[in-house]
């Protein structure tokens, strides 16, 4: 030990810190520690250089440089080796509004105007009236963008009340309503009654409910003076819109369901929950939609027909609820079993627990995973193009073949452009999700 | 549903119309939505008839697979979508023609630079077709006829297999000669293109109905004739307020002066003075969206009347 | 679960009781639903039933033997014109099988290399690789299909034209031509010997393992195995005289114009719409299984790597021996969803006239009007295949759990 | 951690109620699958009684006292909560939850809602109060439990003391004739602890009829009329805390008393 | 924490290599990014020395010891171990690495492999030994760390304290002249921290040289020969236990040294 005395040594003067040698730092030490950190890595990146420059360039030439900006018809784009943007200019409105009637567009404005003004303070998490908004979103929303996209008005006539009473038509269905209300609302109260409930409580729920249906009927079958347009007409980014929104507002309560069924005590429905979401997730969502748009027609009674625009609809929001559901399920499993006995032990009821306690924490949960699902959605809306609706990626097909467009790079003009509006939607949305992850993550931490 | 197609149509004010939603010259869309074409005429027509307006007329764009159904299925009341009449249509498909509304016939069309000339010189030629229609059974049956060997690329929009063939997947691209010469206008240099004499099936395209409905299946039929007729007696859209009050027995039959004919199908007695006024006669009809002054260019062909070189007949009204 | 004596100190009736009482509750509820569901089902079949009926059309599966009379482009199995709707199905059903298995392949080499870029410390190659996801994710599969599809047509030569590598791969917008292996008497022997190689090869491995294990040093059993797989086979041939000879795409450049480029029955061709197809799927999902493999890799921690160095383990050990197995338990249940996905989305095939189950299936649909029997088809098959897999993937699952205290 | 109540103050004696039962449990066995947690529990409280439930991990305290508002089903043997039986009528079991009011290791506050609407979801819901009363009676309530002016927050922000204050709180919201407590300060820093067993010796104060599952002998001393001890799913022993500590009768409590206090 | 050892056992005496350098480091800089983290280091450990290193966190401690075997790249300096200079040849970091073992705060066992296959894993592919032999040496190291029985249990199954035995036996089956020990025990619980602590003194005794940042100060009295006191990233002051902790010179040692003590 002896021959260590020598070692010991205490320092007389600190050593400051010292500017890191230039190799380390700036743009050199940048390079150096991500590009040149050892030969194979100044190979590659240089490689990889070349490569970015090769990818561009067509790229760029294709898209800019031998691109035509202005022309009438493809006498402009016949002879370019570049993108036809003049065509695209030229069926802007189309690929936004399909055929829909030039004239009565300003009602699709406003259902896009709506859904902008109503969606961004919902995303923002800071902004206030979440619930109202909300509310707004699931409610009024879809109502009002029914009516100003079809028209409304549509035809009820009533069914079963026989003509020589009251002939059909709108006062006949009301009356039938008010008949069927009346009677459900008597058999719910007897229920009640037998179940040991108060009477008046369950009613007013039945009333709730009715009253909303009313309310619904009411809108859509009045006559608000819009001249009616077929959802034949429809096209473009409107049809994308509406399945992906419908799909999406539809598959999310039906998700709920479905999940809050998955975890059901009761064998029977667990099953039958388990057996859908496991079907739907199983195959393609076009033969889905193959389903829809050919086998339904079948199962309904003679006479009874859909529109072929919500034929499509229904084959999506159901497929999507599936997927929506083990998202759902996410969020459940994610809820802690003390969150369910809290709720139990201060004598929540299983349907208030749900609505009050766990819902609300799973959902903001799985937001992340709900935007993810819209993405997937979002995406998939293009398969409706297969079974003959237009959306805007159908549009722009059916449009590059136009006669008077027609040249070897419409085609490709058009895809670009689908690939680049598809692309700013979805991206925003998967940079959303992380950044509600992102936010979530932090809340949780803090 | 209960009441039988005709009273349903009359009491929803319309008559709803399954047509083909991008075969220019049959049924097609503009930008504005207004629809045109030979089949689209019928379903107007039919409004004429039944509403005296040939305005009531919802249409319903359909492609090739779902066209059956959504008819069997009540979605449409009238399927006027370039539907070939075939036997197994009528017998297994639930489907009722009530005529021939365009005599087609499957062809081929070939770039020029090919040098062919003639159908049967394809022998080993790729050829791009629609999936789902007869074309695919025809071409099939053609080509095992002649022994020619060849290899169908079948895709499920029209859209695809024109952009297929102009970027020259295939030699020849097959479907009804009227199709065909629709479809060339689309292609770049449509002048590089010929469709092949030959007509190797025939293509008797005709509106359908459905089985079951005598009543309706009437209407419709009559209607057709009704085009037809007043071609042969040289009644226009222009000139019928005119010859309306013509001393001719059949004219007067044909605006129900005289007679009872509209009510014994019943609609008006002057529903086809209705259908003439509403679309023009079935040459007029024809001339406006297939004949040699549009872009599509057909001659008349098999379809003139009978009393011109053609097949058209329709049997008279009285 | 005996409710005891219900009732009998406390207030309220016995029916009141049973009514309350959550079990008989969750039975009536069950019951309702069943009945529900049943009502529902019972009236979509009659519905049907009577649909059917009036369309003439005969319910059941006996189309399957009816003349299916049109053409497939691209068959693995012998079918014509003449074969039945059953065949015609079964031709599809290959198809999907092919360019989903080989789909797979693709997108899983090229999905681990770009999600190992992903975590390169080489930025440009990190932000290459990012870049990819970032776009090939967010743009419709479809759209990306028709892309590819149509780029790739209109990049390779015309039907009369060719470009030619290494002397046997023709390529034009006909497909790519490669010679057709013909097999003669004698080939099946050749086709043991290829048998023999990989079982021996296999044994080699094996014995270069153990061999490993005993002296430390590992033998070139790699080396080995390929020499046996290419060896043994190439002797066979040679030794039986060549049994298997090639049949060349012929390729005619003389004469009518139409007569000219490869000739039909001569070679094999493999079609453009397949390539379109696989290009698309193979991208598009490459990019998935990128994002899987970078998840599971970072989720091995970087103490493991560090680990493994200071015990002197290489970069390659590294990966090999630490890294890779236990990122695999990460990834391999995504990868799994990720092969379904790619395999249900083959049903694109439709919109680029590959034909596939549904594409097949969607004509055949048309000629008969079975739209129910064929739905169930392609039903049974889709399902069938997620199940088997998921079945496979919770045995996998199990064996693999990281065993907990 | 005893320490913090332990050293100081003497037993809280107050009138317990000789007639009125709050609850009684007679025969009362339930098993997990094939395991036998409680074993023929004979338990009766009378209004006003404090009772402190003692015993090692796993001998079936918690579920003991999770049969009592049915977060558990026992299989055998009668549970009486306030005259009314608990059977599988729902009804009662909801009658029973509104009587009684529970308080876990791990608080269960509701992280989506403040502190204030925590303590107002209940009685709103399950009462029918009207929420500007719901909300006087919250605050009375956290002002008992000195945080008022938390009121607002969510409990994410509040420290685990102040967040089981909120729990005590809330319960106490629906009036409950009994309270019951599974270790509620089990979770807690030693420096937190303290506030929420004053809280708890106040209510105790104010004659509220309290079982509680707890290690904190010192604040089983100063409150309890009588401590249980069990293990193994059975009531080994049952004692005023007085001679329990000081004089316990099986060997197994003596054993189980070694080791808690010379911890 | 640190009772466990400091009360009893004497220094360990052992004889030192005068001659034999095992590493040296000459003015050693480095840098993350413009953090200077390692200013001057200079340091010589002959073959058989004990060293502890102490510091403050921030110190530079971890990074000091992770430059020996490469973890992280020096800027500036030299760094000699066993007579190979580190540089950027790959060969040469292989070959330091496999003299130098690490053992981590956080163990790092690999938990897909069993005990046996974390220990055999580096023999078999890097010194190529036989599977059995490489078994047979790692028996020998578990026994060593009283864990033999475990061998064939997952690292998910041990208790830390174990499980840092087992790392500590894996690097030793590569029979390496020096190891490095990174806050070895303060990832563990006090009953744990004896039983690793035992073992690393077990390697003391032996003769290893080692190079061990820790808090434990009744380990660095008993086993070091030098105790090594850094800051701000460079080495203050460095001296003999004894010395050290009795008569430490420089101010900020003196205060680490009433901080970490009085703890
Ligand atoms: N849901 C359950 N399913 C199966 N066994 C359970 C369940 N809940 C508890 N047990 C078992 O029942 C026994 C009693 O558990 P209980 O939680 O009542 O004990 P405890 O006395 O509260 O213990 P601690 O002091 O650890 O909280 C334990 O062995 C436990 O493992
Ligand atoms: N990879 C890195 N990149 C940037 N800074 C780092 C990195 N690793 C460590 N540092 C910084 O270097 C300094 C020294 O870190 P080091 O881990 O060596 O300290 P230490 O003395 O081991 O501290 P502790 O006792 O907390 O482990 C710290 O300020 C730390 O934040
Ligand atoms: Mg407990
Ligand atoms: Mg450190």
């Amino acid at each position: 030990m002896s021959t260590m005395a020598s070692t010991a040594y205490v320092r007389s003067e600190m050593v400051g810190p010292q500017k890191a040698p230039p190799s380390m730092i700036g743009p050199i030490g940048w390079a150096r520690k991500n590009l040149f950190s050892s030969p194979i890595n100044s190979v590659l990146s240089i490689v990889a250089a070349l490569f970015i420059v090769w990818c561009l360039i067509p790229v760029i030439r294709f898209t800019l440089i031998d691109a035509v900006w202005t022309g009438d018809d493809r006498a402009a784009c016949a002879q370019a080796s570049g993108a036809c943007w003049a065509y695209v200019k030229a069926y802007l409105p189309q690929f936004i509004y399909g055929r829909y009637p030039i004239d009565q567009r300003w009602r699709v404005d406003i259902v896009f105007l709506m859904l902008a003004v109503a969606l961004v303070p919902m995303l923002i998490p800071r902004a206030p009236f979440k619930r109202l908004n909300a509310l707004f979103l699931l409610t009024v929303y879809p109502l009002a963008s029914f009516v100003l996209l079809t028209g409304g008005h549509i035809g009820l006539r009533g069914r079963f009340l026989p003509d020589d009473i009251v002939g059909p038509g709108p006062v006949r269905f009301a009356l039938e309503f008010a008949l069927v209300s009346f009677v459900i609302i008597l058999l719910v109260g007897l229920g009640a009654r037998l179940l040991g409930l108060r009477a008046s409580q369950s009613g007013s729920a039945i009333g709730i409910v009715l009253g909303a249906l009313a309310v619904v009927f009411m809108v859509v079958g009045a006559d608000f003076g819009l001249v009616p347009v077929e959802t034949a007409n429809w096209g473009g980014l409107l049809v994308t819109l509406v399945v992906a929104v419908t799909g999406m507002v539809a598959s999310l309560p039906l998700g709920v369901i479905l999940a809050l069924g998955r975890r059901s005590k009761m064998p029977v429905v667990r099953i039958a929950s388990v057996t859908f979401i496991e079907v739907c997730r199983g195959v393609p969502l076009i033969t889905v939609l193959f389903m829809a748009s050919v086998m339904l027609p079948l199962f309904l009674p003679e006479g009874v027909t859909f529109d072929k625009l919500l034929r499509a609809l229904i084959g999506v929001a159901l497929f999507q609820a599936a997927y929506m559901a083990e998202v759902i399920r996410g969020g459940l499993q994610s809820i802690s079993r003390g969150q369910y006995e809290g709720a139990m032990a201060i004598g929540l009821s299983y349907p208030q627990r749900m609505r009050l306690i766990i819902l609300p924490q799973a959902l903001r949960v799985v937001i992340p995973g709900i935007v993810g699902s819209f993405i997937s959605l979002f995406k998939d809306t293009t398969l409706v193009a297969i079974i003959g609706l237009f959306d805007l990626l159908g549009q722009i097909q059916a449009s590059a073949n136009d006669a008077k467009w027609a040249s070897p790079v419409t085609g490709i003009t058009g895809y670009i452009f689908a690939a680049m509006v598809f692309w700013a939607f979805c991206f925003s949305m998967s940079r959303y999700a992380a950044f509600t992850e992102r936010r979530l993550d932090r809340s949780r931490r803090g | 549903a209960s009441a039988g197609t005709l009273e349903d149509v009359k009491a929803k004010g319309f008559v709803q119309c399954g047509v083909n939603p991008s075969l220019i010259g049959f049924g097609v869309a503009d930008e504005k939505g207004e629809w045109s074409g030979i089949d689209v005429s019928f379903c107007r027509a039919v409004a004429s008839a039944i509403f005296g307006d040939p305005t009531k007329v919802k249409f319903s764009p359909l492609n090739a697979k779902e066209r059956f159904t959504a008819l069997q299925s009540g979605e449409v009341d009238l399927l006027s979508r370039n539907t070939t009449w075939t036997m197994s249509r009528d017998s297994s498909l639930g489907l009722m023609f009530v005529g021939v509304s365009y005599y087609d016939g499957q062809g081929f069309m070939v770039r020029k630079s090919l040098g062919v000339s003639s159908a049967l010189e394809l022998s080993g030629a790729k050829v791009c077709t629609q999936t789902g229609t007869t074309t695919e059974l025809n071409l099939a049956d053609y080509f095992r006829s002649h022994n020619m060997p060849y290899e169908v690329v079948a895709f499920e929009k029209n859209e695809e297999v024109l952009q297929a063939y102009e970027a020259g997947r295939c030699d020849a691209y097959t479907t009804d000669a009227s199709g065909l010469y629709a479809e060339r206008l689309k292609l770049t240099n449509p002048d590089d293109h010929m469709i092949l004499p030959e007509i190797i099936s025939k293509e008797p395209l005709g509106p359908a109905v459905r089985q079951g409905d005598d009543k309706w299946f009437t209407v419709v039929k009559w209607t057709l004739f009704a085009l037809i007729n007043a071609e042969e007696l040289g009644l226009t859209k222009a000139n019928i307020d005119e010859k309306k009050t013509a001393d001719n027995p059949e004219i007067k039959r044909f605006v129900g002066v005289e007679g009872d004919f509209g009510t014994g199908i019943g609609l008006t007695n002057d529903w086809a003075y209705n259908v003439i006024k509403g679309v023009g006669n079935y040459g007029e009809i024809f001339d406006a969206n297939v004949g040699p002054s549009t872009k599509l260019g057909i001659a008349r062909g098999l379809n003139n009347l009978w009393s011109k070189g053609g097949i058209q007949y329709a049997p008279p009204i009285r | 679960m005996a409710a005891g004596d219900i009732g009998a100190r406390s207030f309220g009736g016995r029916a009141a009781a049973i009514i309350n009482n959550p079990s008989v509750r969750g039975l009536v509820f069950q019951i309702a639903f069943v009945a529900a569901l049943v009502w529902f089902a019972w009236d979509i079949a009659d519905n049907t039933a009577r649909n059917l009926q009036k369309a003439n059309i005969a319910a059941g599966f006996g189309f399957l033997d009816r003349t299916a009379g049109f053409g497939i482009v691209q068959k693995l199995v012998y079918y014509t014109e003449a074969s039945s709707y059953g065949r015609a199905l079964l031709v599809g059903l290959l198809n999907t099988l092919l360019v989903a298995g080989l789909g797979i392949v693709i997108a899983t080499i090229l999905g681990f290399i770009i999600g190992v870029a992903r975590l390169s410390p080489n930025w440009l190659i990190a932000r290459i690789a990012t870049a990819y996801i970032e776009i090939l994710r967010n743009i419709p599969l479809l759209l990306q299909l028709f892309f590819w599809y149509f780029a790739v047509l209109r990049a390779v030569p015309g039907m009369r034209e060719k470009w030619t590598f290494l002397g046997i791969f023709h390529i034009n917008i006909g497909g790519l031509h490669v010679p057709r292996p013909v097999f003669a008497d004698g080939a099946g022997t050749v086709g043991l010997a290829l048998i023999i190689g990989v079982v021996a090869a296999v044994l080699v491995a094996r014995w270069g393992r153990k061999r490993q294990e005993a002296t430390g040093q590992a033998p070139p059993a790699g080396w080995i195995g390929v020499a046996l797989i290419i060896g043994l086979p190439l002797i066979a041939y040679f030794a039986l005289g060549r049994p298997i000879s090639f049949d060349v795409p012929v390729f005619n450049d003389q004469g009518p114009i139409l007569r000219r480029g490869f000739q039909a029955g001569s070679g094999m061709t493999v079609i453009p719409e397949f390539f379109g197809l696989l290009l698309a799927l193979s991208l598009y999902t490459a990019a998935y299984i990128a994002e899987t493999v970078r998840a599971g890799i970072s989720a091995v921690g970087h103490g493991q790597s560090e680990a493994a160095h200071s015990l002197g383990l290489r970069n390659g050990q590294t990966l090999r021996y630490v890294v890779i197995p236990q990122a695999m338990r990460v990834i391999i249940p995504p990868l799994t969803n990720q092969y379904l996905n790619l395999t249900k989305n083959s049903s694109l095939a439709v919109a680029v006239a590959y034909p596939d189950l549904v594409s097949v299936g969607g004509t055949v649909l048309n000629q008969t009007g079975q739209a129910v029997e064929m739905v169930t088809i392609w039903m049974i098959f889709y399902l069938g295949l997620s199940l088997l897999t998921s079945f496979v993937m919770n045995i996998w699952n199990r064996r693999v759990a990281l065993v907990e205290r | 951690m005893t320490e913090a109540i332990a050293v100081a103050e003497p037993p809280i004696a107050l009138k317990v109620s000789s007639t009125d039962v709050a609850l009684e449990m007679i025969d009362v066995n339930k098993w997990f699958g094939e395991f036998h947690v409680l074993r023929d529990i004979n338990l009766k409280v009378m209004r006003g009684e404090r009772i402190v439930i003692a015993g090692p991990s796993g001998s079936g305290k918690s579920t003991l006292i999770r049969c009592i508002n049915r977060l558990e089903e026992h299989q055998k043997g009668k549970i009486i909560v306030d005259q009314i039986e608990l059977t599988n009528d729902l009804r009662k079991i909801d009658e029973v939850r509104r009587e009684v009011g529970m308080v876990f290791q791990h608080f269960n506050l509701f992280p989506h809602l403040t502190i204030l609407e925590n303590c107002t979801l209940a009685p709103i819901h399950v009462r029918k109060m009207p929420k500007k009363e719901a909300e006087d009676v919250a605050m009375h309530y956290l002002t008992r439990v000195k945080i008022p002016e938390q009121a607002n927050k969510y409990p994410g922000q509040l420290s685990g003391g102040q967040q089981q204050r909120v729990a005590i709180a809330r319960s106490l919201c629906m009036s409950p004739r009994v309270m019951l407590f599974d270790e509620p300060t089990s979770a807690l820093d030693p420096e937190m602890i303290k506030e929420v067993l004053d809280v708890m010796v106040g209510l105790a104060l104010e004659g509220m009829t309290m079982i509680c599952v707890t290690h904190e002998m010192g604040f089983a001393r100063q409150v309890a009329n009588r401590v249980i001890f069990m293990d193994g799913g059975q009531i080994i022993e049952q004692d005023e805390p007085e001679t329990f500590f000081t004089n316990p009768k099986h060997e197994r409590t003596k054993l189980f008393l070694s080791q808690i206090l010379h911890h």
